[in-house]
């Protein structure tokens, strides 16, 4: 029942068994399944892995051993552009954070108990995280008053994005055109938010 | 593996199914089969085409000479002894079994006239189904041998490399969705009493938040002319000497001057409430 | 923004990028994501392609061309060993999903009234169903008469299952085109039979 098997043979069933796995296989798996009818040794197997791993050592991809046995892996130098295969779509921004950006980018500097109070609701960590991520928002400085909040302001990149100059290229508002053409309206904090 | 595929796939054939395949055509030409096999043999015909293409080979007739005679016998007996087995029949097997006495009927009937050579033969469009059902019957069996995923080779995958990252594609923002979130902004603050509009040029705020980010650079304290970028001309100076009297009065940074007709410097401000 | 790669990067840029994929890549695919930021002709690609079956020629595992792309798959002969693997795994279907499968395949598009009238028996809901689910065939119309029948047909999956790169590729029916030529003298020939 035992059979013999050539060292090319061998070469291409262990790697044609790592490939088709799921999980990594280890030389005990090895034996268990594939190698089932073949007398091979522990240690033929163990040659035969290292001429494995000389062969993809310049490749696109690797053998690895990992806790559980061998496995192939792309080089890691290639993650980012293999990233791109996958690409996650985040869910559209909603109105709070275009809200908060707005006031962030027409009223700046302000801390988020400013942009609160405008706004009339609490605005969670999570937008001032997701603006502050996205690196259109920094903060420039502290409110030196109780807790010193952060004061808020956009950044270059917020500038770049939308493809402005700089704020003073922000549109008017339209409501607010027949005011002035050139000046944008501003909530002035009453005094005991300050 | 999908749950479906446990559908498609079959358990492995049972040893007294084998009838099916070539153990068919090695049994004797007698037309007996026991009356247990029958049972496990049309369980093996995919309906009453299969099962009379099988009676056709079995015995050698030609398809095209179809001895319409011989084989509805032949069905007959068959038929006959399913149901003196209690086997349930499905309707299909019946409605074989009358197509072919039909025919039987009409090949018996005298033919008359001229005009009725022209009429079809009533076997014409049994053969005509037996020879498709043939042809699909054996682009099945084609289709099975094709070298197949998950039989004859399987898919060679590796992992991604420990650093991967996937890329996260972050959502894109107009910019007149910001001047709607504003103007909705705008709209309820006007509801709220204690706020007033004020007009301010919006190049004063974003030159507030440049020279709060300058002071950030220089530890919070700057020379006051170090706060102006001559370059930008007068109208670029005043901007900035109006952005220092607001962070001044919004009490954001402090204006000192230690000795008379010194050196002024803006720093950040500190515990000034 | 474009940037160059060279021969190398190529190489292993795709071959990772074939085997990090779950599904076959085409070459429009890889343009479209791996080779996005960078300057590559299809026909270096083409190139590259024919470099990397080279390569695998000889190994346990080979890049085959298949209805949707390119793809890496395990050598034919290595399959009994491989198989053990997967020992609770079954490959084997019915003769009623092949017959079903191979009058979908052959006579596409029709319906399963179409199907039954060639079968002449009942096609079953769970083998139309376990097709769809399996992503082999799908709907692709509905027939204008009563009752307005979906219209089945198979899908690229089928083709990449069955390692065909189009439904050209199927085994002929070579009795079929004799069949039609041979009704008509059948027909003619009844008077004689009487």
């Amino acid at each position: 029942m035992i059979q013999k098997i050539n060292d090319i043979q061998l070469l291409q069933l262990i790697e044609a068994a790592i490939f088709a796995s799921e999980q990594p296989l280890s030389i005990a798996e090895l034996q268990a399944t594939v190698l089932q009818r073949f007398s091979v040794s522990n240690g033929r197997i163990d040659v035969t892995i290292r001429q494995l791993q000389q062969d993809y050592s310049a490749r696109g991809i690797q053998l690895q051993q990992t806790a559980s046995g061998y496995r192939f892996q792309t080089r890691p130098e290639l993650s980012d552009d293999l990233a791109q295969l996958w690409p996650e779509r985040t869910a559209r921004y909603s109105r709070a954070v275009l809200e908060t950006l707005a006031l962030i980018a027409y009223k700046q500097p302000l801390t988020r108990g400013e942009i609160e109070a405008v706004r009339g609701v609490a605005v969670g960590s999570q937008i001032m995280r997701s603006l502050l991520d996205r690196g259109w928002i920094k903060v420039v400085g502290h409110k030196e008053v109780p807790g010193r909040p952060g004061l808020y302001a956009t950044t270059a990149l917020f500038l770049d994005y939308f493809g402005l100059k700089s704020l003073s290229d922000l549109p008017s508002l339209p409501e607010f055109t027949e005011l002035t053409a050139d000046l944008l309206p501003t909530v002035e904090m009453t005094g005991e938010l300050h | 593996m999908s749950k479906s595929l446990a559908n498609l796939t079959v358990q492995q054939l049972l040893p007294l199914a084998f009838v099916r395949g070539e153990a068919v055509h090695k049994r004797p030409d007698d037309l007996y089969i026991p009356p247990d096999a029958l049972e496990v043999m049309l369980d093996a015909f995919e309906g009453p085409l299969d099962f009379l293409l099988y009676l056709i080979r079995k015995h050698k007739f030609d398809i095209v000479d179809l001895p319409v005679n011989d084989i509805t016998l032949q069905y007959m007996e068959y038929i006959e002894l399913m149901q003196g087995l209690n086997f349930e029949l499905a309707a299909e097997y019946l409605v074989m079994a009358a197509m072919l006495a039909e025919i039987k009927s009409r090949l018996l009937l005298p033919r008359h006239s001229q005009a009725e050579d022209d009429e079809d033969d009533p076997r014409a469009e049994l053969i005509r189904r037996l020879q498709e059902y043939e042809v699909y019957k054996q682009a099945a069996t084609e289709l099975d041998s094709l070298p197949r995923d998950e039989r004859d080779y399987f898919g060679a995958r590796a992992r991604l490399a420990d650093n991967f990252n996937p890329l996260v594609i972050l959502p894109d923002v107009q910019l007149t969705e910001l001047v709607l979130a504003l103007q909705s902004i705008m709209r309820r603050a006007k509801d709220f009493q204690h706020h007033h509009i004020k007009r301010e040029h919006l190049s004063t705020r974003e030159r507030m938040s440049r020279i709060l980010a300058l002071l950030q650079q220089h530890h919070g304290y700057l020379a006051f002319a170090d706060c102006f970028e001559l370059t930008e001309g007068r109208e670029g100076v005043v901007v900035s000497f109006l952005a220092i009297l607001e962070l001044t009065k919004e009490k954001l940074v402090e204006i000192i001057q230690v000795e008379v007709c010194g050196q002024i410097h803006v720093k950040v401000a500190r515990d000034n409430r």
